[in-house]
């Protein structure tokens, strides 16, 4: 392995025998995607702090929107293992990528999936599958980032439909969403059992969307502010079988799910960074990877990737068994992106004065890892998740 | 879809510099002083422009000419050569208020003070000092350090850029890497080997013109880090230098050392500050930040992050003020820098970070401060020795064995 | 679970789900007699400095010695996995405990079955599986901990068999053992090639042990120094298979897969001693299990802990299939080992004041656990072993 | 099989202090001569007996006339009520000294000195000091301190104990937790409420003597820590006190917490004492110890854990001090000490931890010291306020939020 050009991903305990065919030649095309046609151009993205459209349809080809839905929908079907292998793969290149199809698949198609009557199911999902349509996911308001229970956001019901108003922060995809999943509040303020979900075309009169600029992280993905004046909609805008802040928290889940995976694929292309270059950089008359320090920096990175490597896979099997249980999401979530913050850090550590240059990965990772550690229930939400299903008693 | 005004995050009141353990009472009303006046320049110059000149990618140069009135170049360099003479305390608070607003920024102002006007003051001749040194301290001529190269960074020692002496002068050939204020550096001060390729004892510093025939500067963009300051590569393709070119007190791998002993000191203050600057972004979010019907200010786990903060600070503080008093008092030695600058960068590294996520969502906004300081310092972490190197030389001073490689 | 008195491990990953009806049986056996057997006891064990040897036939009785090693032997003839659940188990009630049955299975019968000759095994295996004989592994010396190649006790060969000569250090079972394995150079001392075992009676002549008094950790488990002067065998007290320093090494790759077993069951009982304290102790008039910094302590152990079930799991499903290599096992002894020191801390720290009495267990598992961390490779060799076989390059 | 003589760890150097930074030079000479004196003593008197008294559990109870000849015991009680006056600093060396040996060492002096003489000094009516504190002094009497019950650890304020006034004194009823020196203490300084349950206005200080009517000590046996130390449970079954026994300036939670200050204010110095043993044993062992052929002095992993034990000592040595100074102008703020009794306790468990893993196989026998440290920090950092209450008391000075429940 040591010094070999091509990316082999990172497999210390034999996982790989844990994966079916089809599992491993998902995870083994996704690769192969993203090494020639993501990571060419994802540099100049970043820098340029833009996410490159042009990848869509490519991605759309390979099935990668809502991987794990029926077919009878135009997707995929996949099992969640696969999926998650998928997310893995995409955050490999890069969080904003993976971010993308986190919000298309499990935060616009899946309530859709879930929440939609069959019209909106048999209309939209092969659209958002095929990327024809693209979706964003309109929950998280200014002053509600862990608290959502609290939005303002109001809609309306008329004779003939709804009336939203309100401003969501925080959206992926939003400035060049098609369509928004719109959650909002049907009755009083204070009443989070009267939350439902909207699909809004974004060209609705009323409906803006603005890009957030000066992002430090997730450079290569689009993040928006919506904002909803006398938005009308049709009757059946609303996602019928939506109802309370449940129906988003299942969302959220979904996403939480892929993120897991996703935060592994980022400290793996950390670490074989860091071992490549360990191994070929010589300092003091041999490579760095022979001196102890960086050996230990590697034994570290190495052990914390295969553990959450595993926490992945059997969260992932769960899920198959419809056993995946939120808290079980909030503990993969919460321990993988930390773990990839660190390896994301002691990698660039690692790379020297080269590891602040956008040549390398390691510290665009670092950046974008900050991102996901806050988004989709902070690292504290969940420790507050975690402490609350161990001991049955609410801190938050 | 029309565009609509940005939703911009609570304003914050203006900068506290926190002082938990009463470190000011230790400080004489001139360092007071002195620190207000830089503090009051930063607040007024610097910090409406930082993050546009961030994102941008661009060294504020106009404000050189304003950085130099307040002497802030060369603050140690004396009256005589036109520096203000002023004590290793007062230039580490300078540092650490330059921090405050940005790594890249103090960045300028140490290389300019601790690599250029430094060896010449100590290893040149009359004739140099006099003719560079003022100069410098009026930022009419700016200066860059050309020791590292690029397969040499923490073993320069193994340089092979080379000077060849001549009949009527020198040689100059090679490569350097990794200096900053480059691009708009009026002379270089450039280490090579004047002897053979294994010999570390021949290595003299040289005052290299930039405009000479045969130098050329390669900007180094694309940078995730210190965005606001100006790195570069430097090429010498056989550049002819006049005798007088050589820095004649220079001599040995220990010349170049020595300058780095003085940025690291700068160094230690700097982090500092902006460490300090993270840490009260984040106290006055955490007061300001509804969540569940509180600041969140008020749970455990903020401020668990805050006590955390200011328990590394207030170490900070005192680390680099002992190591100021030890350096104003002559005794200040190579590890005992070392360790404070390891601790210093390290624990900045850490509050930026925790800062950042304090600060949520919107700490990966530009218009907030702590994820920018937490990108700079992961640059400080590396460069002047890494935190590994310098975890290796107070190994070596504790333990008297050398173990490198 | 909460409050409940009954300890039911700690299982929040449905980690049972991959566990076969056998394992699950034979981990609820010993976990059953741990709590019968054991934890009633151990309190004054420690205290005093004793190891409970009452306990010894009824753990030969359930089949602990060995385990793993056929039945043919007398042996349980359990799968890795089985065994593993086994180390698990007993640690989760002392790490001297599971310290006995390391060094009877792992570093006395595993030589005797791996490099013996079959009268040796005949002879040997059944006795040591009914616990009729205890057996010590020499190999470490007092100046050759980390580096047992470069030992200096020597077995010199005459004409009617062998003679040793050489002091071993921190032998567990030493000075109870009927046998020891005895390593040593039969050649130059600087060979370490020449290194073979021997099956050594401790009552031959010349043979004497003494017990290391004074002991801050591992005070339920005998540590013992070994000395050989002029001790004559017969020819057929040398394993014959055995050759090499690896012959050794071999043995401690067993005992250090028992191992990281062992780290998981001393975080379990941590863990749920802290927790069970945490929903009972009441401070500021709520349960101190209510307050974030504590939620905090809790959701970081488990989930230290459930990664680490998982790295064990698959650890021992790898050893099933011949492939559990000697970097995989020490990645996971360096792992589990570390993170139930950290587990132990913190669980003590939970508890309060209450945390430094006798009563409680995990200062005792604190205490305990450094030397685990030590021993079998100190956490640092297995960053070294882990390092050179990312790099391909040596560092110690 | 016959014994043998055991083989014995390499004897290592007398203890040197480590002082990287050279912090001895803020010190002045007196409290250097203060420092060596109580260093010799402990080298010569404590040191050849701690792991023997450790083992079996017992207080060297025969030293205390030696240590109250030494003014170790209330320092810093005036000469006229028998104590030797001397400055917080000196107090906190003398706490140095004294944990560099052993924290339960360090325990006694500290509950003699902040827990019993400091409150009949600060409470006391002139007789009580008159006839107590020289006693203390001498060592003649001793005292412990009861505020921790059972079920109110963190939360004194909740405490049941409580003192009925009567016609002729007090009745004193309840359970009181935690009290070092019990069993051999002369008197008992108990805090109890004179009024209502919830009323913690109400609560008062009182001179218990220990062989009163109804008053039962508990020693508190097998533990893993400070078996130094003479740990004890009190019950008080209807003691009848008279009215002169009560603390007559004493009021509210607030007079026991500024008992708390002070100890805590010693535990700052002694924790830093117990890091620099520990430090000191580990790098005099890794330059000793030879494996692969080289010290292990010389490993990079080895030189990383000195390097990090070695810059978190400085920083506790930079805290200890300026806490001591700021003490000694009077302007020394609880939430200070805080901050120095979290990370001073918190890195000297870690500097136990890492010397003790250091030493390896050798560093869990009773020989060595490293492990007996780690061993009784783990009470220090619960007692006097653990880490998480330290961590939001920090919390509450920085935000002006309370977060406790």
């Amino acid at each position: 392995m040591a010094g070999s050009a091509e990316y082999s991903g990172v497999d210390f305990y034999d996982i790989d025998s844990l994966l079916s065919e089809e599992e491993r030649a998902v995870r083994d095309t996704v690769r192969q995607w993203v090494d020639d046609q993501l990571i060419p151009v994802i540099g100049d993205c970043y820098i340029e702090g833009r996410f490159p459209k042009q990848l869509i349809p490519g991605m759309a080809e390979l099935g990668l929107f809502g991987a794990n839905l029926p077919e009878e929908y135009g997707c995929a079907g996949l099992n969640n293992v696969a999926y998650g292998l998928i997310m893995q793969e995409l955050e490999r290149g890069d969080s904003g990528i993976r971010s993308f199809a986190s919000v298309q698949g499990a935060l616009v198609m899946y309530p859709i999936y879930a929440f939609g009557s069959d019209e909106q199911k048999q209309h939209w999902l092969p659209r958002l599958a095929q990327g024809t349509d693209i979706g964003c996911f309109g929950l998280t308001e200014p002053d509600y980032g862990s608290n959502p229970a609290g939005m303002i956001t109001t809609a309306r019901e008329t004779a003939d439909g709804w009336v939203l108003n309100g401003t969501k922060m925080w959206i992926t995809n939003g400035s060049q969403a098609t369509v928004a999943i719109i959650w909002a509040k049907t009755g009083d303020v204070d009443d989070s059992s009267s939350i439902r979900g909207f699909i809004v075309p974004t060209n609705t009169p009323g409906f803006s969307g603005k890009d957030q600029k000066g992002k430090l992280s997730l450079r290569a993905s689009d993040t928006s502010e919506l904002h909803m004046q006398d938005v009308h909609l049709p009757k059946d805008a609303i996602l019928p079988k939506s109802g309370g802040i449940k129906s988003p928290l299942m969302c959220l889940t979904q996403a939480r799910y892929g993120i897991a995976w996703g935060g592994v694929g980022a400290a793996m292309a950390c670490y074989d960074e860091a071992r490549r270059y360990a191994v070929t950089r010589v300092m003091f008359g041999k490579p760095i990877g022979q001196t102890q320090l960086q050996q230990e920096r590697l034994a570290n990175m190495l052990t914390e990737i295969t553990k959450a490597q595993l926490l992945a896979l059997q969260l992932g099997r769960l899920k198959d068994q419809g056993k995946a249980t939120p808290g079980r999401v909030s503990l993969a979530k919460r321990n993988n992106v930390n773990i990839a913050c660190d390896c994301a850090r002691e990698a660039r550590r690692l790379l020297g004065a080269n590891g602040i240059l956008i040549e390398y990965h390691s510290m665009r990772h670092l950046a974008n890892l900050e991102s996901v550690y806050t988004y989709e229930g902070t690292h504290d939400m969940h420790s507050l998740i975690l402490g609350q299903e161990i001991t049955g008693l609410p801190a938050y | 879809m029309k565009p609509l005004a940005p939703i911009h995050p609570a304003p914050l009141p203006d900068y506290t510099a926190v002082d938990f353990l009463d470190v000011d009472s230790l400080l004489t009303p001139e360092e007071k002083a002195l620190r207000a006046r830089v503090r009051a320049w930063v607040d007024a110059r610097l910090m409406p422009i930082i993050t546009e000149c961030h994102f941008a990618g661009r060294f504020p140069g106009e404000l050189v000419p304003e950085m130099a009135e307040l002497g802030l170049l060369g603050p140690t360099i004396p009256a005589v050569y036109g520096g203000p003479g002023r004590s290793g305390v007062a230039y580490g608070i300078i540092m650490q208020e330059l921090e405050r607003c940005d790594s890249g920024v103090r960045s300028f102002a140490s290389v300019q003070s601790s690599l250029v006007m430094y060896p010449i003051w100590a290893f040149g001749s009359e004739a140099q000092k006099q003719h560079w040194l003022p100069q410098l301290a009026q930022g009419t001529a700016i200066g860059c350090f050309g020791l590292t190269e690029p397969e040499y960074g923490s073993n320069p020692a193994g340089m092979i850029v080379r000077a060849t002496e001549t009949a009527d002068g020198w040689l100059l050939h090679g490569t350097k890497k990794w200096l900053s204020n480059g691009p708009s550096a009026t002379i270089a001060i450039v280490w090579a080997k004047t002897g053979d390729r294994d010999d570390a004892h021949s290595i003299r510093g040289f005052i290299v013109p930039t405009n000479l025939p045969g130098v050329t500067v390669h900007r180094l963009d694309d940078k995730h880090s210190l965005r606001v300051s100006e790195s570069s590569a430097m090429t010498f393709d056989q550049v002819k230098l006049p005798k007088d070119a050589l820095l004649p007190e220079s001599g040995g791998l220990k010349s170049p050392l020595m300058c780095l002993t003085q940025a690291r000191f700068g160094i230690v203050w700097g982090s500092l500050g902006a460490a300090m600057a993270c840490f009260d972004e984040a106290l006055q979010y955490a007061k300001q930040r509804e969540m569940f019907g509180k600041p969140i200010a008020q749970t455990q786990l903020q401020q668990s992050r805050l006590a955390d903060m200011v328990t590394k600070i207030t170490n900070g503080q005192l680390l680099a003020l002992q190591l100021g008093r030890l350096k104003d008092l002559g005794t200040m030695t190579p590890g005992q820098v070392s360790l404070a600058k390891r601790y210093n960068v390290d624990m900045a590294c850490d509050v930026a970070r925790e800062a950042r996520r304090l600060l949520g969502a919107n700490g990966i906004l530009g218009g907030w401060h702590s994820m920018r300081h937490m990108a700079n310092l992961e640059s400080v972490y590396t460069y002047e020795g890494t935190h590994d190197m310098h975890t290796l030389i107070i190994g070596q001073e504790l333990t008297g064995l050398p173990a490198y490689r």
